[in-house]
């Protein structure tokens, strides 16, 4: 069950005999995909792990007529062992490209590793400002979004409902001050408050108990997976949820959803896609993933999805010769693949320009006590771009 | 400072820390009686959580799922003393530690095998999730009143065994002088096998209480463990006494810290600064409070006699 | 008269409502070996422990040497020159028998902050620690581990480092509990020799060292000094037949 | 005895030819992997000074592997990329906040030394957590890995290696110094008998301190290479967990015993590699396994992994 040891011991083989590799057409197509596979987290990565085997079902197995080979790799939510594992796929497997990664710390470690290595990276969720601005990378591309883009929606959803007094909370780390900081961005109404709790906090009942002495009209959360939960149950169970409105970025998903239920209903968030998102490839990949998994995807798989479908587009459009850099990055650039999220560009910094709507969690189809699903309601933003790419000295 | 409001956060402060009290009885308990630091009581409290889950969904009924925990919870408990840990009384805390957490891996894993990575559906019955009115314009959840009501009847029924009882006596006894319960003729085994099997079903109960309101998820007793811990050392190892002051005060410190900090610390330095300095200090101040105990206390508030 | 080497006055010790030394007054002159008895549970323990350092006397003083020793610790108190054994042998398991010894000197030659000369190959700690062992009898055992060496052995031992540490004072508690007649009588005879050379403070139950060795002799009994005298004055005194020996009898 | 020695040549030998024999076969994956393998094994080495010589259950030791990296990574952060410098800034730092932990820490003992350590640790933690200007969570990136003016260049992933390895050999036989001198007597004596150790005559407090001292600062050396390794810092270097890690390849090892704390940092990393690295059921729940795996050793490998070497029965 090792690791290939096969491959191994053909790789010392291949090393020692200077069989070289043709010069172009190569064998296989390698993609290292790294995600959280182990802890808590792992159910993020299980999400993108199963979105990718669907995607390689739906490419049958190839990319531009060359077999694929898939790499996963677990980072353990250590930015230290995300970068050991992406030595590992580029120095031990020789990759063509790196793809995966979830937490924007693993990201700011791995990314700039890869690229300068001389590897393409394709991201598939964590979208940091820094490799949006003076980080950026010829070879890194994202399938998913900058971290700012999705309050900056919500900020103009509740600017454009021209509320006042809303109360903020957001845990005490960096990702959650670029969150507010997004939302502030757009939403230039009064704030009641702004509130930072413990990274990991489990119990809200003392920040709901400020909350309501405060009395304000509106509620703009950032709390992404276990506190997500809690905080959902606890301001549904404090009574809360019929008093004040509830706005919230990366907290309510398809894969929360099935713990919260109905404390979710009636719940806001900003996304750049849903599952209920009208186009072809988008019906296929949620219809098929639930026919195969048993239940719905989360934006999670449906970039590494995509993922797995714009570097398709590269290497066809190559014909399979990976050598050819320039080639693939110049199609990347063109996002000349069937996304889920439908048609869209990218920015000079490689990051998507792309719409971004408001969601409403509803009951699901068995009713009441069914899971609820979320809905679109409308586009906040229309091609929107993300707030960093003037930073971003790459010219094409 | 709202008068109203301060009530409601000293309910809070007050039903964190009973909570840490059911997981905190167990383990000084058996850090006072077994000389054994046990890491794994967390995994006890996750898998409360899911028992309660689980059989809730099975019987259709909150109360019976609950007490199916319980029991539940207690023959994991006694399963593991019997199997694993046993056999490590007599080791020193260095391989206790070590064994514990591999058991916490094992457990969380064991979890995630069996139920999944993705935090299950765990909701509050009918009957319990409205509000009361305590007093005009102070409404509190029921589910949180009735875990203060809970906490501390466990308190009373742990304080009346411990002090009343040939048990207790037996458990005091053990606390405080190992050799001498031996010479008694007492079965120390089975002792020790009681007191981690009742230990577990508290952490158990705090696991079952806890899954309505937190994520039940794989390695959520890691996130209370280190907290209890705390509360443990700053009552004084092996005291219930210790561990219900130890909970009360981190579960008000951590409550009132939340709430407080930042407005009284924009009080005294400027309101940007206390934006800043706020909520970390306020991520800090048990730990603080705990190396202050020590330096001034090593052994604790209430340190158990005679080690 | 000369001043007495130890003196202590009005010790107090109580845990709880238990006072276990309840004003205990003694004085030890220098050159004598001074034993102290008493039936279990008279507080002997407790009182050593004040002695040595190890509690601290709820009321009372100790001199030394004409010094104020009470509120001074353990190490202190070593290095005053007070040096004691423990009532349960109390030896480094897992060092050899000389490294044992070779600590004791090293604890009385000067700081140890030296990090680097491996204290084994220093012939200034280790040299008059072979002398020591060789004084005490364990010559032939210096290489042998501490844990692997005889009961006796290791309580001889346990002397060894105590004459190591050079004292003007020597606490013994029980040097010959738990030994077999054959190593009790070396024992005895040991600590014979070095009668008149070393002041002695001796706690011990067998009756048979204790009259062979000691020049007085004070009987502690519920945590108070009942009688001090010459073994002869102790063995006629009639309080100390009634509360003491009479029990011992009984046994 | 003699078997040991071979054992320990043999495998100082396999670690000085292993980026030889990575580079002629193209798997130059194994030299990072090794790497970081010794820097965590360098941690592991101090912590046992502490905690196998010393008998201090420190359950914090991540602290200095953090202020280790943070020293690097803030100089850099300003600018200052001159190794020598970040080293002495990483070791002086590492050893201020050792004796301020320590100085409180080692006024207690067993379960309360255990738990505040740790709590010192996690104050350092959310500390880290809430340096914006670094950061915070999200960590940061080393611009420049530290120049050691043309002496090693740490970019070159083999002179690193050997970089790593001759601190690894310098540490072992520093702490094989260390623990046989007057200095080391006195701190495995207070660890062995206490009492006994007063009353012959030192007051083991400053030797403790001393040594958790010298400790932190060496794991600050490990934190000065850890985050070169990784070109990147977060609060995570100084997370519980990790403290924990680190003190479980001293114990996996065998706690006090010279080469054990580098024998358990090799037997945990490549282990959770392996495991990690495989598919199915073992690499979904691998961690299963290496729960497993420690309750396994320490109920039967009483004295680590080390204690099952040949000639291990010598009570050293």
């Amino acid at each position: 069950m090792v690791r290939n040891p096969v491959r191994l011991f053909s790789a010392a083989l291949l090393a020692t005999s200077l069989v070289a590799a043709p010069a172009f057409g190569a064998d296989t197509v390698k993609i290292g995909f790294i995600t959280t596979l182990s802890g808590p987290a792992g159910i993020i990565g299980k999400d993108m792990r199963q979105s990718v085997e669907l995607a390689l079902e739906h490419l049958g197995g190839k990319m531009g007529g060359i077999p694929v080979e898939v790499i996963f790799g677990d980072d353990q939510f250590k930015p230290d062992v995300g970068k050991q594992v992406a030595d590992e796929m580029l120095k031990k497997h020789k990759v063509d490209f790196v793809s995966g990664i979830i937490w924007s710390n693993v990201m700011l470690a791995v990314a700039p590793t890869v690229t300068a290595a001389g590897t393409m990276m394709i991201g598939t969720n964590a979208g940091p400002h820094q490799l949006a601005g003076e980080m950026c990378s010829e070879r890194f591309f994202t399938t998913s979004w900058q971290n700012d883009s999705t309050p900056e929606a919500m900020g103009q959803h509740l600017q454009d409902l021209g509320l006042n007094d809303v109360y903020l909370i957001a845990p005490n780390y960096a990702a959650g001050k670029d969150m507010l900081t997004g939302f502030k961005r757009k939403f230039k109404g009064r704030i009641a408050a702004e509130v930072y709790t413990k990274l990991g906090q489990q119990d809200y009942q003392a920040e709901l108990s400020q909350l309501r002495a405060k009395n304000p009209k509106a509620v703009f959360v950032f709390l992404p997976g276990g506190m997500g939960i809690q905080f959902l149950k606890q301001y549904s169970q404090a009574g809360l949820r019929g008093q004040y409105p509830l706005y919230s970025v990366y907290t309510v998903d398809e894969l929360s959803l099935p713990a919260v239920r109905h404390a979710a209903l009636g719940q806001f968030e900003t996304r750049y896609w849903s599952p209920d998102l009208d186009n072809a490839a988008n019906k296929k990949y949620v219809g098929d993933y639930k026919k195969k998994y048993g239940k719905l995807p989360s934006f999670y798989g449906a970039q590494s999805y995509d993922g797995m479908m714009l570097i398709d587009s590269a290497v066809r459009a190559v014909k399979g010769n990976l050598k050819d850099q320039k080639g693939m990055i110049a199609a990347m650039r063109k996002a000349n693949y069937a996304s889920t999220r439908g048609k869209y560009s990218y920015n000079v910094n490689h990051f998507p320009i792309q719409n971004y709507y408001l969601l409403k969690a509803v009951a699901g189809p068995g009713g009441a006590g069914d899971v609820p699903v979320m809905q679109i309601q409308k586009a906040v933003f229309k091609a929107h771009k993300d707030s960093y790419y003037t930073k971003c000295k790459m010219k094409w | 400072m709202n008068a109203i409001l301060f009530v409601e956060q000293t309910l809070n402060g007050l039903q964190f820390g009973v909570t840490l009290f059911l997981m905190a009885a167990g383990l000084t308990l058996v850090f006072g009686i077994m000389n054994m630091v046990n890491l794994a009581h967390g995994a006890m409290y996750m898998v409360g959580a899911y028992l309660a889950v689980a059989a809730t969904q099975w019987t259709g009924s909150y109360l019976a799922g609950v007490l199916l925990a319980l029991v539940g919870t207690l023959l994991v408990g006694v399963v593991t003393e019997v199997v694993a840990l046993r056999t490590l009384y007599e080791r020193d805390h260095l391989d206790q530690v070590l064994a514990t957490f591999g058991l916490i891996l094992f457990f969380n894993e064991l979890v995630a095998i069996i139920w999944g990575r993705a935090a299950l559906f765990s909701d509050l019955p009918q009957a319990l999730s409205g509000h009361i009115e305590l007093v005009t314009n102070l409404r509190y959840p029921v589910y949180r009143l009735m875990i203060i009501i809970v906490g501390l009847l466990v308190a009373l029924l742990l304080w009346y065994v411990v002090t009343r009882t040939r048990l207790g006596m037996l458990i005091r006894a053990g606390a405080s002088n190992r050799t001498m319960v031996s010479a008694l003729g007492i079965n120390i085994r089975l002792l020790y096998t009681i007191v981690f099997g009742f230990g577990a079903a508290l952490a158990g109960l705090a696991g079952v209480m806890a899954g309505p309101i937190y994520a039940v998820q794989p390695g959520m007793g890691e996130l209370i463990l280190i907290q209890v811990f705390v509360v443990i050392v700053i009552g004084g190892i092996g005291s219930i006494r210790g561990a219900l002051a130890g909970a009360i005060i981190v579960g008000m410190v951590d409550t009132m810290g939340r709430a407080f900090l930042k407005p009284a610390l924009g009080a005294l330095i400027s309101p940007t600064a206390a934006e800043a300095a706020g909520p970390a200090l306020a991520s800090m101040l048990i730990y603080l409070l705990m190396a202050v105990v020590l330096a001034l206390r090593p052994e604790g508030l209430f340190p158990a006699r005679g080690h | 008269m000369t001043e007495p080497l130890l003196d202590i006055q009005g010790l107090v010790k109580a845990f709880g409502a238990l006072r276990a030394t309840d004003g205990v007054a003694l004085d030890v002159l220098p050159g004598e070996t001074h034993a102290i008895i008493g039936p279990n549970g008279a507080g002997k323990t407790t009182l050593i422990a004040q002695l040595a350092g190890d509690l601290r006397p709820d009321a009372g003083r100790i001199r030394f040497a004409g010094e104020d020793i009470t509120p001074l610790g353990a190490a202190a108190r070593s290095h005053k020159g007070l040096a004691r054994s423990f009532q349960i042998t109390s030896v480094y398991r897992e060092f050899s028998a000389l490294d044992n010894v070779a600590l004791a000197v090293q604890a009385h030659a000067g700081h140890s902050f030296r990090f680097w000369r491996a204290a084994q190959s220093e012939e200034v700690l280790h040299g008059p620690a072979r002398a020591i062992l060789d004084e005490v009898g364990l010559g032939s055992r210096a290489q042998v581990l501490a844990a692997n060496l005889a009961h006796g052995e290791q309580r001889q031992l346990e002397i060894a480092m105590v004459l190591a540490t050079r004292p003007r004072l020597l606490l013994l508690d029980e040097p010959v509990a738990g030994m077999g007649a054959d190593e009790s009588q070396r024992m005895v005879q040991f600590l014979g020799t070095l009668k008149g050379r070393q002041t002695i403070v001796l706690v011990e139950h067998d009756m048979d060292a204790v009259f062979t060795l000691a020049d007085r002799i004070s009987v502690l009994v519920y945590g108070r000094v009942i009688a001090t005298g010459t073994p002869e004055e102790i063995r006629t005194n009639r309080e100390v037949r009634a509360a003491y020996l009479g029990e011992e009898l009984e046994d | 005895m003699r078997a040991r020695l071979v054992l320990l040549i043999v495998g100082i030998a396999f670690l000085a030819l292993a980026p030889l024999v990575a580079t002629a076969f193209d798997q130059l994956f194994y030299i990072d992997l090794l790497r970081r393998v010794m820097i965590f094994a360098i941690a592991a080495l101090s912590l046992n000074l502490i905690l196998g010589y010393g008998g201090m259950v420190s359950f914090g030791h991540a602290a200095y592997l953090g202020i280790g990296g943070y020293a690097v990574a803030i100089l850099a952060h300003h600018g200052i990329h001159n190794g020598f410098l970040q080293l002495g800034v990483a070791v002086g730092a590492s050893a201020l906040v050792a004796l301020v932990i320590g100085a409180i820490s080692i006024r207690t003992s067993g379960i309360y030394f255990i738990m505040i350590t740790l709590a010192f640790t996690q104050m350092l933690y959310f500390l880290g957590i809430s340096l914006d200007a670094y950061g915070g969570d999200d960590g940061l990136r080393l611009a420049a890995r530290s120049d050691l003016g043309g002496l090693v260049d740490l970019g070159n992933s083999t002179a690193f290696y050997y970089l790593v390895f001759a601190v690894m050999i310098a540490f072992l036989y520093l702490i094989h110094r260390i623990v046989n001198s007057r200095f080391g007597m006195v701190i495995r004596a207070s660890n062995s008998n206490e009492a006994r150790t007063r009353a012959i005559g030192f007051s083991p407090y400053p030797y403790r301190l001393a040594a958790f001292v010298i400790a932190g600062a060496m794991c600050g050396v490990a934190g000065y290479l850890f985050v070169n390794h990784t070109a990147y810092l977060t609060p995570d270097f100084m997370h519980w967990t990790r403290s924990g890690e680190i003190m479980f390849m001293v114990i996996l090892g065998g706690i006090g015993t010279s080469v054990g704390p580098i024998l358990g940092a090799f037997v945990l990393l490549l282990l959770e590699d392996l495991l990690s690295g495989m598919t199915g059921f073992v690499g979904q729940h691998w961690q299963l396994f290496i729960g497993l795996f420690l309750v396994l050793v320490v109920l039967f490998a009483k004295r680590g992994l080390a204690g099952l070497l040949p000639g291990a029965q010598r009570n050293d």
